[in-house]
């Protein structure tokens, strides 16, 4: 298995730093709900970037690739569902707080 | 030129090589549903305290941050010229560039250190003992024990990184890695890339999506 | 049909108005999967007489792959036909549940507060009762629930109801009765050691009575509501008798052996006095002080090692299931009434244990 | 087709072959205490777990018995309800983690999946020994904190009540954290192996389904454990740290625990449920002497099952204070995970159709799973329907369905195996009468054990009920009597398998007459399984060759 030559790294390298810079500088001016949204994008992407040049995975063989895309449809899964009970639970107040023993002795 | 052991149990190193890899790859889907874990329980308490997470946020250093984002995706990029460099049998570079990712690795500890201290000057704590008065109520509370939980175990991950890259890292000055035999190399430098990527989302999580 | 296969089952009374329509879908259900898994078994056994080894034979005969794609055809249908029958279930099922988690507008509501190990009602006019909770019967009731400690579960088994209470926010559950009636409720999650001991009941009443029962001065305020006892069982069917819930407490007590170690006038005994004791501030062992409330009596009763008076031996003996939850509400009523008696101790403290007497 | 052409196609499996090709037995090849306890090869490390894992068994049982003897009365019998709270705690944590969990893949897995692969050893066999060890620390761990005085949670820790529990919680979620680990360990280790050390010829679609079944338990050991810890250590440090994550009067939401706990929990019933299908399809083919109706089905059913199984646990929260959205969405797709294991069965049942069907003892386990396993599955199903579940959740009749499920369906599968491979791993024969024999007592003492509590489940006696009102008792007599009957007969199996290992027949190398690929190999297999590495030209159910020919 012959290899890139090292200008490949350097160019992910540089990159993954401006698309660092980019996801800061766009903390600095505030978009709403997008704000979460550039910010995961831009992690993602640098995920990629990382996960196929620097982890090789667009040379090794496809299980691998096959293990990440198992793993993150599973994180997907976790995420979404719990976060979804939340957002649609019944909107009661929040109850009066209780008084457990942990509670009671702080 | 030395091609390294074959354990019995394999007929072929290229097998054996796969092996390892796909072994690490494993375990790495595995730690990363560890973080998952947590992450969950930033994302749901996010969605109960919007708000109060945001604000919280804004009391971690943006700057230092960031900082650390980048001597991590450096360190990373270090790590993947070491590796690069072994395959072209220049083993010293590739262990002097495993120095530099360690160094990174301090280097972003320190930074991390520094700013726990900070916080705990202000009165910022994990859990019951956080009496920070400028952000009270439940939410900031939530905030900070998750940050520590989550930026403590990423720490120990980095932390168990560092050992793994010393170790392969005094492995390559020694000459014991070949352009044909490297797999601890690259086993090491994958688990190092896989505490960069937990750092890719934990940055904008604490730092970034803040008010 | 309804009434035998629920004996059959052994399903309990349907006494809500939800309760025969999710029977109906529990018949269907069940019937699939008894039928189901016979069927299965039957199968199976036939194919092992039908396709027997014949002994004479070698042990590993020749046997032929091919299948018939008939039969895979069939299995592929089969399949889809089970696929149709979950879907329908879920389809069933889900607006049924969807149905049971959303209240009627016009329901009455009353206030529940689970703690370890009890279950507390207040109504909208601010009366109280405690495990027992009186509703008109044949309207809807919603329930506003949250927990003190740890999660409990309001199970009405005969509403076929259930939710789960959790500390620190609201959950709800609704119901409306067929007819007046006295029904358990029992509490379905895990929540520590008197978990089995943390029963109750509801008692729906025709409206009239519960119009009157309401009107009644505010449990808190005088020595006690009324309140029926004894606990359900289907076999004597309803006894109502209403009953004084302090005297009754008192009698409990009694009976139980209670007053062997405590006074109730205020004086020094083996336990603590029950004079002034609801209300008050309790010292603990370990520098530690707690309110004596309606949760701490219940867990003196029911786990007394849990939290010892400073001062005391830990030699009250456990009552958890010895005593029944009607009772135990009695009991806390019965000390509740005997707030005011002043403690016989120098400035009215507790007077601590009697000396020389450790041992009952 | 001549005999000669497979004869090329087993090289180096036959016993035609001399000993000296390949050493001697795994038994013998090497002596002394060390050889076993630092031994690298698969077949040894699964014998040590074997027995940790049988101790575990009768622990968790003596427990059960302990239980089901309190139950006997509405009140007291023989125990306080303190001690009965830990004990059924102490039981769930036991059957799950030290028996269950590493029961099949750990001892079987390990003994034969290396031998279908037709390798020398699992990829990373000190990973292997490792990972024995972890298991065994975790053991001692949680045995240590049982003897502290156990907790007294469930084997859920729901909280907030495992934050504020009195009794040993930490100790004991500590030792299920590591029990993570040595999950985690032998996951990796199945998936490197099952996909780099497959002989050469040896392609996916041949793989024996027993080895399919273990990859669909390593993918969810794999990525569900990791959560599982995470979630354990979270209430461990909130104990001892009071960080309040999940506590509701710092604001935290106990239903979150829930989430996480489940998200490996219910994928974990899998891991206990995959492997003893794999069994039951060896089993199944072996006995009716016929290739599976379909092997793509089974084979593809345990991945369905592994994926689509991590999308299903909020239905153990359906009346937790879950929103109705999320109480549909994994109802749903409750039912969609079950169609797999109804492919699973029918298979089966297709595939004794015209066969030549042998009545061994494995083959009368696999009666048994094929009824229980049905039957607790198909209430699975309607646990799973909504409105039914909010009057069963947490009532005996859930208790019933995962005892159907668990001893039903995935004890029967580890007693299937235990009689199935018994003669590969210990070279004897055990009693056919007697195995047969008890199995019929184990499936009536059983049926008599769980069959009641359904009933009770109907009738609304709630789970972890120490004391219960009185209407429910005869039941619950019943069902004690059951129980007692049950342990007998799993003595008496161990009985008549303990005679077989000291005094039983001497096995041929396949007295099953099965082509399975394990069976291949000398009575007992050498210490590197094959002389040199076997070139597999069939498939491990090529019963329609001739018996020569497929035996080489
Ligand atoms: C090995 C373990 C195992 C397995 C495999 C399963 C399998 C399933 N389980 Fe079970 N379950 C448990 C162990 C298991 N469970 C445990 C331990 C608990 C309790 C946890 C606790 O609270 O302590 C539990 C609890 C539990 C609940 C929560 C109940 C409650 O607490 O309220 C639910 C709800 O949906 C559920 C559903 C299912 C479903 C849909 C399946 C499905 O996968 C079943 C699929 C199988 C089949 C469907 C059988 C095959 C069908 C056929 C062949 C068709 C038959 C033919 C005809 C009908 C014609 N389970
Ligand atoms: C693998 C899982 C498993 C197994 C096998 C069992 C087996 C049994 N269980 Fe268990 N049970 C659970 C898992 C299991 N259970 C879980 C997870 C819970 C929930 C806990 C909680 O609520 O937190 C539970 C709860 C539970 C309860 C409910 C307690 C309550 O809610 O209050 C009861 C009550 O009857 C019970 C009874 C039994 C009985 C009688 C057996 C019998 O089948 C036991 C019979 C076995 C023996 C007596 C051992 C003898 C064995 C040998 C001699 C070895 C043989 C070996 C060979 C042949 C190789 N169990
Ligand atoms: C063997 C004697 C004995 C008997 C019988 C007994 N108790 Fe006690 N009880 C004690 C002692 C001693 C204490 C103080 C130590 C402690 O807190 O456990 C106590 C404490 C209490 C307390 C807490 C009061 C406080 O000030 O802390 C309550 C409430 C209580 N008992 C109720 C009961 C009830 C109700 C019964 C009967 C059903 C009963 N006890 C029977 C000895 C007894
Ligand atoms: Cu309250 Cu169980
Ligand atoms: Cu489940």
């Amino acid at each position: 298995m012959r290899h890139a030559s090292s200008l490949r790294y350097v160019i992910v390298w540089l990159s993954l730093m401006g698309l660092a810079l980019l996801s800061f500088l766009l903390s600095g001016t505030h978009h709403g709900a997008f704000d979460i949204v550039f910010a995961l994008v831009i992690a993602l992407a640098k995920t990629t970037l990382v996960a196929l040049f620097f982890m090789e995975l667009i040379e090794h063989r496809f299980i691998n690739t096959m293990v990440v895309l198992v793993s993150a449809g599973l994180i997907t899964l976790l995420l979404s569902l719990t976060v979804a009970d939340i957002v649609t639970r019944h909107t009661f107040p929040r109850g009066p707080v209780p008084t457990t023993p942990q509670a009671a002795t702080r | 030129m030395h091609e390294g052991p074959l354990h019995p149990q394999f007929e072929d190193l290229e097998r054996q090589r796969d092996a390892a890899r796909l072994g690490m790859w494993a375990f790495l889907g595995s730690e990363a549903l560890l973080f998952t874990g947590l992450f969950v329980l930033y994302a749901a308490y996010r969605t109960l305290y919007p708000d109060a997470f945001a604000a919280a946020a804004s009391l971690n250093d943006r700057a230092l941050g960031t900082i650390n984002t980048f001597i991590l995706l450096t360190s990373s990029f270090t790590v993947a010229l070491s590796v690069h460099e072994v395959r072209l049998g220049r083993a010293r570079r590739s262990a002097l560039l495993l120095l530099a990712s360690i160094l990174l690795g301090f280097v972003f500890l320190g930074v991390k250190l520094t700013e726990y201290a900070e916080h705990f000057r202000e009165g910022i704590f994990p859990g019951p003992s956080y009496r920070y008065e400028g952000l009270r109520g439940f939410g900031p509370r939530i905030f900070f024990t998750l940050y520590f939980l989550m930026t403590g175990l990423h720490a120990l991950h980095v932390i168990a990184g560092m050992g793994m890259l010393a170790w392969v890292m005094v492995g390559a000055w020694q000459h014991r890695y070949s352009p044909l035999y490297h797999t601890p190399l690259e086993l090491g430098a994958l688990y190092w890339h896989l505490v960069d990527v937990i750092w890719i989302f934990l940055w904008p999580c604490l730092y970034l999506m803040h008010a | 049909m309804n009434e035998t296969l629920r004996r059959l089952l052994f399903l309990p009374l349907q006494r809500s108005t939800v309760a025969y329509e999710i029977d109906r879908l529990h018949y269907f259900v069940i019937s699939v999967t008894l039928v189901g898994s016979v069927l299965v078994f039957l199968l199976a056994t036939i194919f092992t007489i039908r396709y027997r080894h014949p002994p004479e034979e070698p042990a590993t005969p020749n046997v032929q792959a091919g299948y018939h794609s008939p039969a895979i055809l069939l299995e592929i249908v089969i399949l889809a036909g089970l696929l149709l029958l979950f879907l329908t279930w879920w389809v069933i099922g889900s607006r049924q549940f969807v149905r049971l988690r959303v209240a009627p507008d016009d329901a009455l509501e009353v206030y529940v507060t689970a703690k370890q190990w009890m279950w507390k009602f207040a109504y909208p006019n601010g009366k109280r009762a405690i495990s027992t909770m009186y509703v008109p019967a044949r309207r809807p009731i919603k329930l506003i629930m949250t927990s003190r400690d740890v999660i409990h579960s309001f199970y009405v088994p005969d509403f076929r109801i259930k939710q789960d209470v959790v500390p620190g926010r609201y959950t709800t559950v609704w119901f409306q009765t067929t007819e007046p009636g006295t029904y358990q409720i029992l509490c379905a999650e895990y929540c520590g050691t008197a978990h089995s001991a943390m029963r109750g009941e509801v008692i729906a009443l025709e409206p009239s009575d519960y119009e009157r029962w309401l009107a009644e001065r505010p449990f808190e305020s005088g020595p006690a509501g009324e309140a029926y006892v004894e606990p359900y069982t289907p076999e004597e069917g309803p006894r109502p008798q209403m009953i004084n819930l302090v005297n009754e407490g008192q009698r409990a007590a009694a009976e139980h052996g209670c007053l062997r170690c405590h006074s109730t006038d205020g004086s020094a005994h083996i336990g603590p006095t029950w004079g002034g004791l609801f209300g008050s501030t309790v010292p603990l062992a370990g520098e530690r002080q707690t309110i004596a409330d309606e949760a701490y009596i219940t867990q003196s009763m029911m786990d007394p090692t849990a939290k010892i008076h400073r001062g005391y031996l830990p030699v009250m003996p456990t009552f958890l299931g010895r005593i029944r939850p009607t009772e135990t509400a009695a009991i806390v009523e019965f000390i509740k009434s005997l707030r005011n008696v002043p403690r016989q101790g120098p400035e009215g403290e507790d007077p601590g244990p009697v000396q020389g007497r450790i041992t009952p | 087709m001549t005999s000669g052409t497979y004869e090329a196609d087993l090289v180096g499996v036959p016993e035609t072959h001399a000993p000296t090709d390949v050493g001697l037995d795994y038994l013998r090849a090497d002596r002394g205490i060390r050889s076993w306890l630092l031994t690298t090869d698969h077949k040894r490390i699964g014998l040590m777990f074997y027995i940790v894992v049988i101790f575990a068994l009768i622990l968790g049982g003596i427990f059960a018995l302990l239980l089901r003897t309190e139950l006997l009365t509405p009140e007291r019998t023989v125990m306080d309800a303190v001690t009965y709270n830990r004990m059924f705690t102490l039981h769930g944590v036991t059957m799950i983690w030290l028996f269950m969990i590493p029961a099949i893949p750990n001892v079987f897995g390990n003994f034969v999946l290396p031998i279908m692969l037709g390798a020398k050893d699992l990829a990373f066999p000190r990973l292997n020994l490792a990972s024995f060890y972890v298991y065994l620390l975790g053991c001692v761990v949680t045995l240590g904190a049982m003897i502290w005085g156990g907790a007294d949670t469930g084997w859920t820790f729901y909280v907030p009540y495992s934050t504020t529990s009195q009794s040993a919680v930490v100790p004991i979620v500590l030792g299920i954290f590591i029990f993570g680990i040595s999950s985690i360990m032998t996951a990796v280790n199945f998936i490197v192996t099952t996909h780099t050390m497959r002989s050469a010829n040896l392609s996916w679609f041949r793989l024996p389904l027993f080895v399919w079944a273990l990859y669909g338990t390593s993918v969810i050991m794999l990525l569900a454990t990791p959560v599982l810890g995470l979630s354990v250590i979270v209430v461990a440090l909130d104990r001892a740290f009071q960080l309040g994550i999940f506590d509701p009067a710092l604001g935290g939401d106990p239903v979150l625990f829930q989430h996480l706990f489940w998200f490996y929990s219910h994928p974990a019933v899998y891991i206990m449920i995959l492997p003893a299908q794999g069994v039951m399809s060896e089993v199944v083919c072996t006995f009716s002497r016929r290739q599976p109706a379909s092997y793509g089905a089974i084979a593809m059913s345990s991945l369905g099952i592994a994926l689509v199984g991590f999308g299903t646990w909020g239905h153990h929260m359906f009346v937790a204070g879950m929103s109705e959205f999320d109480a549909n969405v994994f109802g749903v797709l409750s039912m969609f995970v079950a169609i797999f294991s109804a492919i699973k069965v029918f298979t089966w049942v297709a595939t004794m159709h015209r066969g030549s069907i042998h009545f061994n003892t494995p083959m009368l386990y696999f009666f048994w799973f094929l009824f229980l396993f049905v039957f607790g599955g198909m209430t699975g199903v309607a646990v799973a329907t909504e409105s039914l579940d909010v009057h069963w959740h947490d009532t005996y009749f859930v208790v019933a369905h995962f005892h159907f499920i668990m001893v039903g369906g995935t004890l029967t599968g580890f007693l299937a195996a235990v009689h199935y491979w018994f003669p590969k791993m210990f070279g004897r024969l055990y009693s056919e009468r007697m195995g047969l024999l008890t199995s019929f007592a184990v499936f009536t003492g059983f049926v008599l054990t769980f069959f009641p509590q359904f009933l009770l489940g109907n009738a609304g006696m709630p789970r972890r009920y120490y004391s219960y009102p009185a209407r429910y008792q005869w039941l619950n007599v019943l069902s004690t009597g059951g129980a007692w009957l049950l342990g007998g007969a799993l003595v008496l199996t161990l009985g008549n398998l303990l005679v077989a290992l000291f005094w039983g027949k001497r096995a041929t190398a396949n007295p099953w007459g099965s082509r399975g690929y394990e069976w291949m190999t000398p009575v007992l297999p050498p210490k590197t399984n094959f002389a040199s590495t076997p070139f597999i030209g069939r498939g491990p159910y090529d019963y329609d060759r001739p018996e020569e020919a497929a035996h080489a």
